[in-house]
């Protein structure tokens, strides 16, 4: 069937061996109008160069200061079907494991009031519903909470939807339960989600290890990274069995070829604190200066795992580059028992957005307002002790700020007794 | 009670969340939750988790493209209605995972994964280039400077071969982030392309008072490069277009300066960033290529400069070496000679932490 | 013709210089410059080195006091006199070397300088704590928080026996600057001594205006602490104490403003820093102490630290590790423990560049 | 003899193995009130804990900027001996070699003019003398000028004292005339040695080798560092005499005793690229991946040394703290062939120098400057091509000035035409 606008250029998106998000909207498009005029305002884009957007009004739904991203395109004139073209964000069940019940009624819910058109998933982590027009957001929104129990995610400045990592759910090495506290975060903080009371927006990730598979360290305001604090747990014969070749060395991720794994070269020499042996028959770690990075498990699945005492790192501060350029989390709390009730991590999530709600500017996300305010405030305010695990190296510039309590007569001087000793 | 559009406060509900996760999990994932005891992968895509209590599950991972209609997610319905006793997964890079709970279950479920044209290409896994993580681009945003799923359709078919495969010396992370604002949060991997602006906004004084806060405005320019002006009868403000580096902040915050050129637009390459925190700690990725035209339809100088970059790095890396901790080895000089792209007054820094990247050591190579 | 102070023009000469280098060389550096082929410590103190001609240069190296008389000028003149054809040399650390050019002469040189009391100490060579390069303290100039040669005649008198051994891990380079100017440039050592204030200055509001170009003032402040303030009839200023960090960098631009107070000042100790490029490029010295009280005449506090760091660095260093490749290799927070110095918040940067000193890792030991 | 004052705190400091300067002083005092006055004012400084001395005044010699510091005491009512007390700074011959000849003449003048107390040296390198009257400066500078042919050195916002190593004249791994090159520069610019006319002060060093005796990377606003590009030069049966324990390793810098070098221990695995291997014969060194870190060369002495093809790195803008913080030199000019007449680097310097009084604010140091302006401007400056070499790692951030030269159309917009394509 013909579709409205000619897409020469995007029909060359068709070729070529990678799914073509091209075709999928084609299919689409023959019976959504929406999607017709996309292809065709996104030739346009393809001709131009430029993108045909506009900034989003707000819009969304009732009691909700979030969750949905108003879109209008800059030529109703040529693409009248997508004048309004909203998004909505709907949070994405924990690691994002679906019935094909729930996902199959979130279809249909869609494409009877929006595009029909989703990203699965958003960067940060929602369920995407890209395309609708105003009128549909209340619809939508009823009908996800009634019928699916689904609820919008975030945007604005609010609290944004939470996520981690598959964790315990199939991975063999997550140290804590990263489902259940991205689960615990997102409902407790519902409120947080919805209703903008912050600087700027908010993040949370948690990783079950250091792999790190969902870049909370890279991306989240507060990244929850799962690791432990006592041995690494070997299994000597299984070493034995790497360096034999009876096991395939990484799990496969290099090929599946059995072949004898040089653990010198492979694991011991890449160690980065260089804190393991190998004699031949027995591999030894020298736990206390391990830096569980993961390498020698990740190398040898089956031979080594995370030890029993976990917790999580927490590390505060990442963002994109927008204003001060990009930051990583830094270091906050080096080591967190997290288990439910999850009290200790809800105090010091409550001091943290304190300190950032009393002390932020508009627009300063908390990782800007550290690097303002300095580290040493953020501790005081989140009542931690200062502790080498946080820096990377001590300061090397003389400027420090000495508190006047440690000194003797504080900031008091005595000019008169000054000049008596030293004459003018 | 359907919905009622005259009194949408009726039976509201609000503030539930999203869906318990275990809701959703699998039997099989449910019953060894936090009992695996250790992975396999046995062939690119294709990965079996062994649980403390012998179970297993054997999960299939596919690339797709992100933007997908219903009608491709009801497919992947059926195919996991079929084959996975009706659950599915998506990873936090956009792929798809099967889940069966049983060996003889896997090869019934890839036969007919493969039996869909190309739709449900397996993938991903280990050393390859998995799926990439990109934004909106043309399709949905008003600030970018790229698309994004085009662009990333156009890589994907180019590396498609490794994808499926474990030929790399390690993981191969690609993002996409179409402008400065990086959703995709790009900045710490290993090829990022990233969409960049190169001509100052234009000022529309007609509207500016009208569309924007002039205080927000200026207040947004990271090199403080607005000021106030008025124009005419017009509150608006003016730009020093020496200090502009468009990052687009300003637009964000006052549609009366766009900044949007298809002259001007187009993509920057950034290598050798890494979030893992394996070997070695995680890493911003640093500027490659500072500027490519947009190439529409299917953007082939930087499809090839990305092939290229990273074919490079495939033959001279040794195993495990991230890019970056490619490049940290063999030293920034020799991956401009290597990969044959020219080094530019762009490629050093100049903005706050400038100096930290200076090279103040005698050890580099000739 | 005498100098004639009424005319001081006369037979003026100026812009000469200094004497061109080589009037100065004893013969055997003259005749082999750029012939030298290897070195050797024979011991510590004493080195040969080994031309292409077969020539042979002997080189005591003995540790003195930076000042010096006259008095032991002339005597360190007889030495040379009576044993090196008189010339002598200073070494960039303040050592003095004493060049014989036969092996034959190194004995009776070598005896009569251990005849002369405690004057002619043989050592700084090789793995060894050489001669501390330090500033003017109390002896001369007017911004010092701390003495000088004082502290560097106590430390070293504590650290007398690795002057004269070669029992360190690698060489150990100590440096004192008695304020933040840091004229000795110890930002790079591997322990400096650095003489700290801790209070704001005093304002002296009647004398600012004569003896200070205000303007100046306020620029020369790194945090913009300092703003014009009227005071009675009196011009000056007023400092923000909170955002003062002691810099005084004020106090160099305006008398009236003094920082010195003996209960506030003191000395932070700073350790890692190196400067050679050899296996690791340079680095700066960290924050080791924050603050140590001043204790003249003996400085028994900062001496025994110091001492205790080196001997802890000593006995768990690998061979050519300097102390800040050691603190690298074992982690910061391994540093602190071992030596048993308490992490407060002083150690974590604040300042311009602060971001990047901070740990984005979940990598570190417990 | 018994002194003026009665010093029991610095009479402490006379005890001890290290050659002690109070008991030097002492000696002088004897017969030098200023030595009797200075002790006396150092005690006081000991009972304060605070120094006694105030800013100096503009003091110095006709038609000079610098070479004098003023000083004057705050108690000249209790020490009115040192009531002036001024530093000369006399530049060394360089790399500080002397005949005694000079040197006594030189302490003759300094005892009948001075205090005949000296720093040998001034942590810049100068021979400092160190207190006089002003009255005295004159008849001082006549002296150095006319009986022993010497200068002063610099201070305030001059060019300052030029240093070097000791370099060919004793070092076998000079790859450069550091003497020379300090004689050249210290020569050639002794109006901006002596006569104020940058906004700050500017500081030469020249290192031999990367090993860096006089530590310029560190502490000079220019580095000259020498460097080879062609290939260690490696006399392999004196590496088996190392491997062999003929030899003692590192020239003797871990002690005497012959014992064999753990070359792979000691060396390769020390190498900062690994760019060596040692198959049990010979040694190999991928010359192409060497950094030139002195590292094994410094191990063995006697089996490697420098190339052949040598000149220098150029690295700029080291400097103390104050004010945005010490900085390192960063490489400007990766190699520079140095040899007479130094043409080349001539002009480097002036172009430099140009760039840096043309924009350079008052104390502001090079370093400063480069970092305000950004490395491209000063690149820019000093005509040179930037080169992966000068930077540790291209930037992170996207912030990119990009060249208006390279944009098609510059900086030019059509608004009318925008706006025909996208509507407000
Ligand atoms: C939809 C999404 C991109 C995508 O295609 O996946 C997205 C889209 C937008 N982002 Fe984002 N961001 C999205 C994830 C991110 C991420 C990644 C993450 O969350 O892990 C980042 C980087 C991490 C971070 O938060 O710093 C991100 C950093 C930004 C920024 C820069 C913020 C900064 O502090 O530097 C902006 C600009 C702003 O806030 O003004 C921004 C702004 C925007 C806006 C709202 C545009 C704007 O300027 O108002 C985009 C709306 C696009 C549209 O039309 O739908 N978006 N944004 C992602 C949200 C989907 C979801 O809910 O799952
Ligand atoms: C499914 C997924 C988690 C999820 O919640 O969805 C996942 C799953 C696994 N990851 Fe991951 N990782 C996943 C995203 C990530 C990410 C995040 C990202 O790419 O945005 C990272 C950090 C990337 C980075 O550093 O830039 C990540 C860094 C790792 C690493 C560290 C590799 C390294 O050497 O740096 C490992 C260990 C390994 O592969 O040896 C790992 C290992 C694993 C294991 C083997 C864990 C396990 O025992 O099950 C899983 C299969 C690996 C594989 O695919 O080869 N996973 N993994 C994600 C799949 C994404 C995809 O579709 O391609
Ligand atoms: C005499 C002197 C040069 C001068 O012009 O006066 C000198 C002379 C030599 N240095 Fe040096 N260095 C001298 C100051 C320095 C400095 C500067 C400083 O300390 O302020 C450094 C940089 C220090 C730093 O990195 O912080 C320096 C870093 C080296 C190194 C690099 C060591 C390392 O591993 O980092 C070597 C190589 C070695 O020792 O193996 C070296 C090697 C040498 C050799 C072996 C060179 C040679 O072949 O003759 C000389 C004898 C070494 C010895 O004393 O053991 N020299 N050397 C300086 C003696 C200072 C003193 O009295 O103690
Ligand atoms: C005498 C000497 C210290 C010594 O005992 O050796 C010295 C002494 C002074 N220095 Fe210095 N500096 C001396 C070498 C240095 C060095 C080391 C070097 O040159 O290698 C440095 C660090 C490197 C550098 O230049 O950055 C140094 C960095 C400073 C600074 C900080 C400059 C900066 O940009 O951070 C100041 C403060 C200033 O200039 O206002 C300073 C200021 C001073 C003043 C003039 C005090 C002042 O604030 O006006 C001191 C006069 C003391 C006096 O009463 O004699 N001095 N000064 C050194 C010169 C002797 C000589 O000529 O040989
Ligand atoms: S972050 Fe760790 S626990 Fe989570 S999925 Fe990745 S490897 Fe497993
Ligand atoms: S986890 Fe990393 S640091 Fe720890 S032993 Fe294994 S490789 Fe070494
Ligand atoms: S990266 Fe920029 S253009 Fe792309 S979706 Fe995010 S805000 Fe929009
Ligand atoms: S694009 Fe960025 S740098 Fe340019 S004027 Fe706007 S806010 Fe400022
Ligand atoms: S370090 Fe400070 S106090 Fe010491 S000599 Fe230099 S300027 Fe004076
Ligand atoms: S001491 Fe330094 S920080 Fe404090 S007021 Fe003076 S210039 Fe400012
Ligand atoms: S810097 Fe190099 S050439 Fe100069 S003395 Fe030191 S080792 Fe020798
Ligand atoms: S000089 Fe340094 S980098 Fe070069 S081969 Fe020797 S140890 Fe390696």
């Amino acid at each position: 069937m013909a579709l409205k606008h000619a897409t020469p250029m995007l029909d060359e998106l068709e070729k070529g061996p990678w799914p073509s998000f091209v075709t999928d909207i084609k299919r689409m498009a023959a019976r959504k109008p929406m999607c017709e005029d996309l292809l065709g305002l996104l030739e346009m884009s393809y001709e131009h160069k430029e993108g045909h957007w506009k900034h989003g009004g707000i819009v969304g739904v009732f009691g909700y200061g979030g969750g949905v991203i108003g879109r209008y395109c800059d030529r109703p004139d040529l693409f009248p079907n997508v004048a309004h073209f909203h998004t909505m964000r709907v949070n994405q069940p924990a690691s994002k494991f679906y019935s094909t019940e729930a996902l199959r009624k979130l279809c249909d819910i869609w494409e009877e009031h929006g595009s029909g058109l989703t990203n699965m998933h958003g960067s940060t982590g929602d369920c995407i519903l890209l395309g609708t027009t105003t009128d549909q957001l209340e619809p939508i929104f009823y009908r996800l909470t009634h019928e699916l129990g689904m609820d919008l995610g975030g945007s604005g400045s609010n609290m944004r939807t939470p996520e981690g990592c598959v964790g315990r759910a199939r991975c063999e090495w997550s140290c804590l339960d990263t489902q259940d506290i991205i689960y615990d975060i997102t409902i407790k903080y519902q409120d947080e989600l919805h209703r903008p009371m912050f600087p700027y927006k908010f993040k949370f990730k948690a990783s079950g290890c250091p792999n790190d598979c969902v870049a909370a360290i890279a991306r989240a305001d507060c990244s929850i990274i799962g690791t432990w604090r006592d041995k690494i747990r070997i299994d000597q014969e299984a070493v034995r069995a790497y360096v034999g070749g009876e096991l395939v060395p990484n799990g496969g991720s290099h090929g599946f070829e059995k072949r004898k794994l040089d653990i010198q070269k492979e694991v011991i020499d890449l160690c980065p604190t260089r804190c393991m042996e190998w004699d031949g028959k027995n591999l030894k770690i020298w736990d206390e200066d391990c830096t569980r990075c993961m390498h020698c498990i990740n190398v040898m699945p089956r031979a080594l795992r995370p030890g029993t005492d976990v917790g999580a790192t927490i590390l505060c501060g990442a963002k994109a580059p927008i204003l001060e350029g990009a930051q990583l989390s830094s270091v906050i709390i080096p080591f967190m028992k997290m288990e439910p009730p999850y009290e200790e991590f809800h105090e010091f999530v409550e001091k943290m957005w304190d300190w950032w709600m009393e002390n932020g500017k508009n627009r300063e996300r908390l990782g800007e307002l550290i690097q303002r305010l300095g580290l040493r405030e953020f501790l005081k305010a989140v009542e931690v002790q200062p502790d080498p695990r946080m820096i990377n190296t001590p300061r090397f510039n003389p400027y420090i700020f000495y508190d006047p309590a440690d000194v003797p007569g504080g900031w008091e001087r005595d000019a008169k007794a000054y000049r008596e000793r030293h004459h003018a | 009670m359907p919905f009622d559009p005259s009194d949408i406060m009726k039976d509201r509900i609000t503030d539930i969340g999203p869906p318990k996760y275990d809701k959703f999990f699998p039997p099989i994932i449910k019953e060894n939750y936090g009992k695996w005891k250790y992975h396999e992968i046995l062939e690119p895509g294709v990965l079996v988790h062994v649980s403390e209590t012998g179970a297993e599950v054997y999960t299939v991972r596919v690339g797709a493209a992100r933007l997908l209609s219903v009608d491709l997610i009801r497919e992947i319905c059926d195919i996991a209605d079929k084959h996975c006793g009706g659950y599915v997964r998506w990873t936090t890079r956009n792929n798809i995972e099967f889940m069966v709970d049983d060996k003889s279950k896997l090869k019934p479920l890839m036969d007919d994964l493969r039996s869909r044209g190309n739709w449900f290409p397996i993938g991903g896994t280990g050393a390859s280039v998995t799926n990439v993580v990109h934004t909106q681009g043309w399709v949905h945003c008003h600030t970018p400077a790229i698309d994004a799923s085009g662009i990333v359709k156009a890589v994907m078919d180019e590396l498609f071969e490794y994808f499926g495969s474990h030929k790399l010396p390690a993981q191969v992370r690609i993002s996409l982030a179409c402008c400065l604002n990086m959703c995709g949060a790009v900045h710490c991997s290993d090829i990022a392309i990233l969409g960049v602006h190169r001509k100052p906004p234009i000022i529309e004084h007609e509207r500016v008072q009208n569309v924007c806060e002039i205080p927000l405005v200026i207040a947004a320019c990271p090199t403080a490069a607005i000021k106030p002006k008025k124009v005419g009868d017009y509150k608006s403000v003016e730009i020093n277009e020496n200090r502009c580096m468009f990052c687009g902040n300003c637009y964000t915050m006052c549609p009366a300066l766009p900044l949007a050129d298809g002259e001007g637009d187009g993509i920057a390459l950034w290598v050798g960033g890494k979030v893992s925190n394996s070997r070695v700690p995680p890493k911003f990725s640093k500027l490659a290529v500072p500027y490519i035209p947009n190439e529409p339809p299917r953007w082939p100088t930087t499809v090839q400069t990305i092939k290229k970059m990273l074919e490079t790095y495939a033959s001279d890396a040794k195993r495990y070496e991230r890019i970056g901790e490619w490049i940290e080895r063999i030293g920034w000089e020799k991956f401009f000679e290597k990969t044959g792209i020219e080094f530019r007054h762009e490629h050093i820094d100049d903005y706050r932490l400038a100096m930290t990247t200076w090279r103040t050591t005698t050890q580099f190579k000739f």
